[in-house]
């Protein structure tokens, strides 16, 4: 993303309206802008999710590939995770290879996923050694208003959880089969705006803002995954703080995921 | 066009697989102001395509060696979401991508005003979320009803739709199974207040009489997708 | 390609000179350039042709691989064409990857060959599902004065009706055999200057001109390819002009190819 | 984290595979000016793990379009040579460098007094020579030695080091083996000074006890590390 | 050089496997203005290979940032057309094209009068049509006269050939077969009215007798070709 | 490598030195700099080496592969060489894909070890037409101050000399051997500055120098690779001057390698 030149008069009226313990858009400091969740919107994709938080829009789609398993794991396929800001996310958003920012997106994503164990890999398995599902997440984002990360997350895990593997296409059986999807990994990203650590900050927040903290957390309040991004720097007690609010916000995001219904 | 002459596509009275008859549109239904914060957006479900296009600007224009002092310059991109296709795409841009790109933006610089923004910059992107045939005319038609929704001045819009052969019979609007396995396709950009046309492509194999018919049953159905834009602007934002 | 700043003096002139019904170069409206064709002028090339037209200067090669059929398709060989403007070819192109003018003249012409029919794919199998003949058709010009896409097309066209099959060098057989082309479609390619249509524009007319339109007609006067390219606007009529001058000049291009000789 | 839970690799008396105790580092040595072309260097040698970092500038900020008016542009690669891994690395950069590079940069950004040097650039370079797990918690350790012996001013040095989990027991400084088959890693990037925070990622699990255990280790081992890094500075160059 | 010492590529007699005797090159033939677009171009026939070479300028150089105050930059090509090879070559810049590329321009920097045009741009384009062996001579070649059809000064052109041994005996002007088969390739670049040398390389194993053989080779058949390019600058354009 | 705009006074300043047979750093002209090799340094390489001539300073590094062989060579395994100058090794090296000059120094160094035939081909292979060893010379300079062709040409052939190969890591045998490296080739490189050629110039030489000839030897004197680089003329005694020197410094160099020590 091109680096807008003079953030600085945004960052003082942030700071400003930080000393009052407000935010811009009248929220609380804990409060996330209103979010919607619907899965099974593209049919071309085996599970799919659309999320809006607020102006921030974003699509996930799972397809699947046969691959061939890896020597020293030949029982197990094997997961992907993409994401994509292009351009026609926001003005700053520009063509070409992925940027730093995107490519960091991505791999936190995957992270938070991955290392909660939701897929189990061995489920995944056609012949031992030869054959077996890839599993591949596309994170696409087409309205880019802030906070990308947890919407992205968001509707990456709600696409798994509702993607069928697609046996009958494949000619492998008469009917498709729900992916196993054993547990609900949820992210929460708290960035410091005006000194003090905010959630789900929009557009404005993150450019005016310094650095941001993403924690993935499970079924049980374990750590899946944790990252600090951008210059800044923090505190122990600042991060228990957060820690402590993503403990409960999770556990409203998880259920978010499991009530999700399939689009008309 | 895949050309496998045996794959019985439509019946003896005229009937397709999806039920329409030769010279039938499939549903078109499109909305406005789907992308918040694009300057301008449009969303198109036609059939099961599903495409959004959004405009920013006219903003500034750089890198500085692509402005123009004249006039503005008019940047487009079509590409498909990895999802979008039942074997999934890889990400990136492809020879395909390009060309669609170009003569989209071909089609699109035949009718916007942009020389009233010298050395500015309006950016349109075409995204496809589920393609199924007729894409690059899905798309054309999601960018010409963005640039309107967001008030860049035009002397008058673009609709796409493409006819095609199936079977030996020309049919109007072909479908994803039509596209694959028949023996032409058509696509076209028309102006529907003259007639006139800004885009124009053809593969296959058509007799000059079945290149009339197809071209015409193009010309029909433009009028009614063009109301349905007309309506779409008019009925505000999603 | 570069865009030269201002070639409104130049639009202007050829504007002045359609009113009269005159080209800068004298032609007519609907007159071609000199129009030469040498085939079997590459010694490595299992098939070649050299066209000239006027100072544009095009080669094509034919090679041949082979390839594994497709799945879907196991006694179908197949069919790759690629056009390659370099920056030997004039002063504006310029070293890099494909432009988009480039990935477009290479695609239309690979239409028209493809969609003609004239190359069967069916004839090109070697062992079902196993090995195939792929036929590559390289389109490579060394001297830009306008209409790339007829020089290509034409050369394009005679070379691969010039080819043989390497069925010596692959240690297939004693004796190579000609590819079997059945049909000969040819390319006329329409460009508006000053305000109307003319037929096989130069660079100097490219330059100063709006769209162009690219018919492909097979033998029998089919349409196979269509394309409309660069900014403007026609109407139908001037379309049908084109078509009709389309049908009597690619029978001419035909005659051309089927009287090619090769080169001494 | 793989997570194959059946590789033993601490036995019941908290011994580890290389002999150490949960809470014990491996051994880490430092120099500088390893690179005599460079503007300040320093080797870290860790374990067996083998790093180089080089500083070039404050220098004159090309391309222009990067410079920025008020502070100088910290541009921070990190890279694996393809002879650092058991299996060779292909050269180029991949996701997993340009993801490091930025978390480093972010990391160092956080300390450097960039605002000293306006409109220029200072390059970090991390190279990698031989890789045995935790590469990014050395490299970063090297960046901030070689930035001080560039004399660029800080407010402080940053440590970086990684603790986990093995077998379900929390230990310091993960070796390859731990990092392999373990079942949790949390880098930290560590202001010695203060006890704050620059760096920060987690990668497993870990449940809210054993994170709180394995942030303690990683507090512990900055303290010893910095001494290294410390003395490392006073003693001359290589 | 591939090494396989087993072919017999020369008889008792001394005989070479296409009819020439040890110190025999190749039939030459050249052309100029066979490129009607470029300021100068040429055709170079040697054997079966088949190269053509075209100048474009002193023109405007751009981008600014190559350019140079006080000479011309000369920006040289070469490339091997895909059909040139028995195998196809694919399009595209390989190593081993830049290398040729930089070698070729370093040996015509050193006889082209670049101070003559401050800031200017000279670009050279080398087009392999058909390869057999000796291409990057049978290139240079090509360009000297395609710079001197240009009128572009230079203190003398550059002749290229390569000598080599095969089977133990040191020929002049390797083919296809020879040089695939044979022992050493010993290319140069020489200035015929001096016997100094802009280029030079060498692959394979030549003592140093043989290597002053070979040496006195490409000398002599320098000579020659020499020649042919200056009759071909005076015999007016294909 | 960003080219610097002024080195004119630092060539005029080395033609003063050179008109008085001096060098900037008071070397004499064939006289080399202090010249340190160390093998095995890198414990993940199979074999490795450390360069050091004055302030430049070069890596070498040998991985295995298994490759499968060439149809037309079943009994053959391969050796790739390739040369990286990361932006570590000095202020003027940019990150980004190879320059023209770091793909130059890795074919030299490659070509001068592959046509001595010092490694034997033949010997690498494991099953005939299946599996062979792939050999991977990487060579890697962290500090340059000149003439890094050379140390990479004998960091290169050191390492190559004490690499195993690793039957042990990929199950073949329980004992690892050493790569057979049957012959020594060494490389001298010369610079022409202020108008006469030296020896190993260092980097302020490269910077105000012309031309440079680079020779690599085999045992037996037998020339094996020849490189002239950059803009610049020699006549034929220049280079028989410079000839006699390589013959006997590479002589000196062979010598180093074969008695180099392993790192403590």
């Amino acid at each position: 993303m091109a680096i807008p030149i003079v953030p600085q008069l945004l960052r003082a009226h942030l700071a400003e309206l930080a000393e009052n313990d407000e935010r811009h858009d009248g929220r609380a400091r804990w409060e996330s802008r209103d979010t919607e969740l619907e899965i099974g919107i593209l049919r071309n994709a085996e599970g799919s999710a659309k999320v809006r938080m607020g102006d921030t829009i974003v699509y996930a789609g799972v397809k699947f590939q046969i691959m061939t398993p890896y020597p020293d794991r030949p029982n197990q396929g094997g997961l992907m995770c993409t994401a994509e800001i292009r351009p026609v996310a926001g003005r700053n958003w520009e063509p070409g290879p992925p940027s730093p920012e995107s490519i960091e997106l991505g791999r936190v994503v995957d992270r938070g996923i991955r290392e909660s164990g939701c897929i189990d890999v061995d489920n995944l398995c056609i012949i031992p050694g030869e054959k077996a599902w890839q599993v591949i997440l596309d994170l696409f984002a087409i309205s880019d208003d802030g906070n990308l990360f947890d919407a992205f997350a968001l509707a990456g895990i709600a696409a798994l959880k509702s993607a069928m593997l697609p046996e009958v296409r494949f000619e492998m059986s008469d009917s498709d089969r729900p992916l196993p999807v054993s547990k609900i990994p949820t992210m929460c990203s708290y960035h410091k705006v005006g000194g003090r650590f905010v959630y789900d900050a929009d557009g404005r927040e993150e450019l005016g803002g310094d650095e941001r903290i993403h924690i993935t957390l499970g079924d049980d309040g374990h750590v899946h995954s944790l990252q600090k991004g951008l210059k800044g720097i923090f505190t122990e007690s600042e991060f228990s703080e957060i820690m402590e609010h993503a403990q409960s916000r999770c556990k409203e995001l998880r259920e978010m995921v499991l009530n999700a219904e399939e689009a008309g | 066009m895949g050309g496998y002459g045996d794959v019985q596509m439509i019946d003896e009275n005229g009937v397709r697989v999806d039920g329409r008859g030769p010279g039938d549109l499939r549903p078109v239904s499109i909305e406005t102001g789907v992308i918040p914060v694009a300057d301008g957006s449009a969303r198109v479900i036609w059939g099961t395509n599903h495409a959004v296009a959004a405009v920013y600007g006219p903003m500034e224009c750089h890198p500085r060696k692509i402005q123009r002092q004249d006039r503005a310059v008019l940047d487009v991109r079509y590409n498909m979401a990895p999802f979008s296709t039942p074997d999934r795409m890889r990400p990136g841009f492809n020879r395909r991508s390009r060309e669609i790109s170009k003569v989209t933006a071909d089609a699109l610089e035949s009718v916007v005003l942009l020389e009233m923004y010298p050395r500015c910059k309006i950016r349109v992107e075409i995204e496809i979320l589920c393609a199924e045939a007729g894409t690059r005319c899905v798309g054309l038609t999601a960018a010409s009803v963005a640039l309107a929704h967001a008030g860049i001045p035009m002397t008058d819009m673009v609709v796409s739709v493409a006819s095609g052969k199936i079977n030996g019979v020309v049919v109007c609007d072909l479908n994803k199974e039509e596209d694959n396995y028949g023996e032409a396709d058509l696509p076209m950009g028309i102006l529907p207040n003259s007639g006139e046309l800004v885009f124009l492509q053809l593969d296959g194999d058509l007799s000059p009489a079945e290149f009339q018919e197809a071209w015409d049953y193009n010309m029909e159905a433009a009028m009614v997708v063009h109301q349905i834009m007309v309506d779409a602007l008019k009925g505000g934002d999603a």
